[in-house]
């Protein structure tokens, strides 16, 4: 919890880098890291992708296995999106239970995918209230540089866009495999969250680690395909004003679309 | 949002909302400060149909020491559902739900509390959900807002907290339970109203940039009442109910 | 662990007065607290109470849902009590799992409900070994000011008296609510708990939290509408004499039978 | 007590009890002390079809040293059931009932433990259930008194238990399974013979006033039959067994 | 973590002993402790047997419940092992959740049951797909002189050797006891587990606790019946020769042949 | 072992095993060294199907420190499945089989690193599988020897590991997961090729006497060829790739 000697100069650095219009790699401020994209790199499971935002790497599966539905959610299949930091991606990961930390990272890359309605879950019920095809997301980040909200956010739509469903059929009540027949995920809007570090008053996208290391707070805004803002989460210790607020929408709205792009390429849709 | 549909008319033809308010009219908001007699600071808030308590211990010594910073002080937050606090008795075991809620309330708290004046300390707030309504983030910050001050813990600013939400395609203040689940998005906003700030904004639902800018303006316009209501209660306990 | 030099005082401060007949809030030794008890609290749960007992505050909530019987018990409803510290409650408790006193506190505010019959259970059956009404009671403690036994297990019995039950019909099998119709709770008698403090040799009824930290053993005795006991419990590191015991058991029935009254007030019965 | 009604004859016109015992008669009761080799001190009891294995160490040093006392040494106790123990496995982890059992067990020991002879200690006493039967933590705390002296703990008193209860209207002396599912009270009662004083008391089910008297009487009654029981186990363990 | 001085000079004694040939108890290398075994110990469990190895002493109990089986294996009955180290054991025992030594012992224990056949599972099957009889195993250790994994193993065999398994009848669907008859488990051999230390270049059978303490590696090798080899499981920080493995596979099939003698006389047959 | 019969025909008649390998001959193995940025060492394996990631930290300080040993460092392994790297989706949290193979894969390493060279710290070893088939431990613990020779940990050997088994009657190299689920016998081997140590063997299966010999023989001879892959890996990333 000690802000550590180093800690103060990196920032005082950055900062007065930052003033000069500079970022301590070279970006521009709103300009995010390379994004690499594979899919496929899970054969077993249903959809996989690794992909490396800069030096943070995330590889996610994604698992499509028949399940009940939720209570009063009859009409509608299962999607659930899990986050895990390998101990092998930071020295200061921990093997364990997630922290609050992981835990919000999950609940927010869970919820830009599922406010945005990305996944059209009524087209993945077996039959009403007794079964339901359930899509399991697992992001498991194995190498750590920053900005873990973007890249698991990225590496679990390109895993859900590349994924293919299998067919079950009732069987005496009974979901049972029809081997060989899978179907394309029903797939109605590309979400793509843009996240955003403040350090004093400059606002700068996609933070490094070291950038994200000293950031005063950070907000992290979704976008659909039609370019409108489906989902929000603030972070960090400090406010934004209202004018800092709007500009980082705008900036999420230009930034998403290019993202987009990329994203739409990989699964070549 | 928006996963169920039933008959509910979120807003009638002369602008009434399901509960009867108006566009841009809260709920029934009730705060009172110093309700509790062990903890150093305490406030009872009735948002809706929220009932939250909150209370705050501290400035006091770390557990586990390793945890305290020699530069500045910390603060923790605990948010935390009663189990007969909503309609499906909830098991006592913290879910990630209040986890993540908990971090949210702690960070847009942390700017208003002047941390630096007591190093190696901990502030702890524990906010308890007695009766959980639409909103119940914001109307939690609102009381631990007011329990913090009640505490004499030295803050920068107060913090004041009311989402904004779209229902029916309009953009309207204080989303309420129904709201919630029938409407088309919720944005909580917590800000601080004299620096201008603002320390929790979260989205859940579709809004178009327009619909954006216009959510937060009617959420900070939501705060800007709260904060007289805090205000007044902080009034109430140390100069006496002028209302009664 | 350790007996602080503050506690040894307040000890010796506390013992020396009731050498002369006198406890550190001027009460006589067999009288409680006084006692306030508001239901309805908790509009959205079946039942709800808080009661301050001096300082010492309880809100309690009864949720009342259909539940599948205990094995061999197919017969009879559900009833579960548990209780918290919440850690607003008082600067020593702590968030999480409850500890061996919180355990035995819920058991044995449990057990003097259970025990007396209050609630006839065989009245709470939709259908013989499937399906059953359950109460849960939940305790929340919010202000600590010691005797949390007889603190939450008023609040139990006035939630529970207040409580209403809705009706539900078992329709292919399903418990299905029957909107707007409840019933009262089936209640055969008011069980009332007393507990007693020894410090030295002295009994004292009701202890605060200051007689709570020093007192040497403690007995709760329950009592029910006809003056019989019907649950004991005794704690603490010293032993009682018989005599003691027999002098306990006659309180308990004359205090017991004092709250009773506020109880059946407060519930209009 | 008393939520299952079935055919049996708990006292039938002879006055004698489901399993041939007279009111005043306890089950067979087998203490030996000195079981174990790793542990400083030992028991093991049958009572009743109750099987029991009790171990001490101690005094040793506290971990976490916090838990510590700089007066007087501190005891814990844990009472823990097989899985096999009783007619449907238990899951080992321990219930709630252990939980509460092990503190009233420690509770009941504590007086009779010259516990400010050995500061900044810690005894701890492992009670383990290998065939539960109606009674056993009386069992368990007579097994544990005895593992207490068997280890040289300085002890003020033996602790001795044993349980009365009501049946068929009746009071009788150290309740069995039976007894305890289909009767109709049952109060286990921890006594120090010498000091005369009662440290374990807790009672599930109804009793008037008279019988509340009466039942404690029979339940000293029996703790001073097996005191007598713990001091051959002793004597046996130290001066060998005279009776072989 | 740390060797103590006290560990080094017993390592030190121990290793120069078995220079001469000698180990501190007086046994020859390949020569294990007195085995002294007692079945029925628990009448309430439906097998039970407490034996002694030397100075180590184990009571395990055999609960014999329906269940349902497990998927995919509908057609066999359900053997379930574990082990605790009771805290009364050992003076460094502690209470609480198994740790990786304790994980290990049972799933040797169980690994060298199941991989043996012993228990012939399909023989467990009430109605194929529904409902089978299952064994649960448990080892509770009461005292520690090291080998934990033999004293477990040989529990474990005379406990099911000596179980009587009820009869259930499916009436309904449901599994009913069918009071009052009880057959023999189906049994087809018998694994025995001889497990040895090594210690420098020196293998010894069975070592007690000073020898476990400071061996640097050692092997279980469970032979079955016919004097094949159905488990095995090296563990410690060093390893074996070729030479060593062949050597301690021998003497695994001889000694096994000793103890098979002891277990089969203790059930009679 | 051979718990499901199926069709399959483990063995042709013209000695070729399911998946066209002859017994003698491994699945494909490919190893890449340093393909981690932030771990000190780090190697990633396809070994057939299984796709495994290994990281290791240290030597570094030891936290909580009490678990420090003053004469030599401490080895610590982790070995643990990702949900998604088996066909039903795996539970996250640590299984029993997991920590039993953390703990198999630690001694089996723990024989080769020079732990005396660096007392008081320790060296974490990680170990992720992406994708799991038959073998996946010894194929970790592949990884798991490169990562460390990657970290620079100063080591007296490599380890190398792979499995023989029983199929069909006959002793074959590197079970793959039919033959792991129809076959015999299952006996995974980690070995030390110059010390000519055998650090790791285990057995699920039955096997007399003489196959024991043969299947352990197997078994060191894959390990050899697993020995040159690794050593191969390792040139490829302190002195480029040859084959590129």
């Amino acid at each position: 919890m000690n802000v550590s000697i180093i800690d103060q100069l990196k920032k005082k650095k950055i900062l007065s880098l930052l003033k000069d219009g500079q970022r301590v790699d070279g970006r521009a401020f709103d300009e995010p890291r390379p994004l690499v994209v594979d899919t496929g790199v899970i054969p077993k499971a249903e959809g996989s992708a690794r992909i490396r935002l800069g030096d943070t790497e995330v590889v996610t599966g994604v698992k499509i296995q028949p399940d009940k539905p939720f209570p009063d959610l009859g009409d509608r299949g299962i999607f659930i999106c899990t986050a895990e930091i390998l101990p092998l991606a930071d020295p200061n990961a921990e093997p364990g239970p997630p922290n609050e930390d992981v835990i919000e990272l999950a609940r927010v890359v869970d919820r830009g995918i599922r406010e945005s309605s990305m996944i059209d879950l009524t087209k993945l019920v077996l039959q009403k209230d007794k079964s339901v095809v359930g899509l399991f997301v697992d992001n498991s980040v194995t190498d750590y540089d920053g900005n873990l909200f973007d890249a698991c956010s990225y590496a679990s739509v390109a895993s859900i866009m590349s994924c293919k469903i299998p067919k079950w059929e009732m069987v005496n009540d009974v979901p049972t495999l029809v081997d060989g027949q899978v179907s394309d995920p029903p797939i109605t809007t590309i979400p793509v969250s843009v996240t955003m570090g403040k350090i004093g008053d400059y606002v700068i996208v996609d933070p490094n680690a070291d950038e994200w290391s000293c950031m005063d707070a950070r907000i992290t805004i979704t976008t659909n395909s039609n370019g409108n803002i489906c989902a929000i989460q603030k972070g960090g210790d400090d406010g934004f004003t209202l004018e800092q607020l709007l500009k980082c929408s705008q900036i999420s709205i230009a930034t998403g679309a290019k993202i987009r792009e990329i994203l739409k390429k990989v699964s070549g849709s | 949002m928006g996963v169920k549909k039933s008959d509910i008319v979120l807003l009638d033809d002369k602008g009434l909302r399901c509960d009867g308010r108006k566009i841009d009219q809260p709920r029934r908001i009730m705060i009172k400060a110093g309700v509790l007699k062990n903890a150093n600071g305490s406030a009872y808030i009735e948002f809706g149909e929220n009932k939250i308590l909150a209370g705050v211990f501290g400035p006091r010594d770390v557990h586990p020491k390793h945890l305290a910073n020699t530069d500045r002080g910390i603060l923790r937050c605990r948010y935390h559902m009663q189990p007969f606090s909503v309609s499906e008795r909830k098991n006592p075991a913290p879910s990630r739900r209040e986890i993540e809620i908990s971090k949210v309330i702690k960070e847009a708290l942390e700017p208003a509390v002047m941390l630096e004046n007591f190093p190696r300390t901990v502030v702890d707030i524990f906010i308890e959900i007695l009766q959980a309504d639409g909103g119940s983030r914001c109307a939690a910050l609102d009381a631990a807002a007011v329990a913090l001050a009640d505490a004499g813990i030295p803050m920068r600013d107060m913090v004041s907290a009311c989402a904004a939400g779209k229902v029916a395609d309009t953009i309207v203040l204080d989303i309420n339970n129904e709201e919630d689940q029938e409407g088309q998005a919720d944005m909580p906003v917590a800000y601080m109203p004299n620096l201008e700030k603002i320390t929790l904004i979260q989205l859940d639902g579709v809004l178009t940039p327009q619909e954006y800018e216009k959510c937060v303006n009617t959420a900070i316009s939501g705060c800007k009442l709260v904060y007289e209501i805090q205000k007044k209660a902080l009034r109430d306990k140390f100069f006496g109910d002028e209302s009664q």
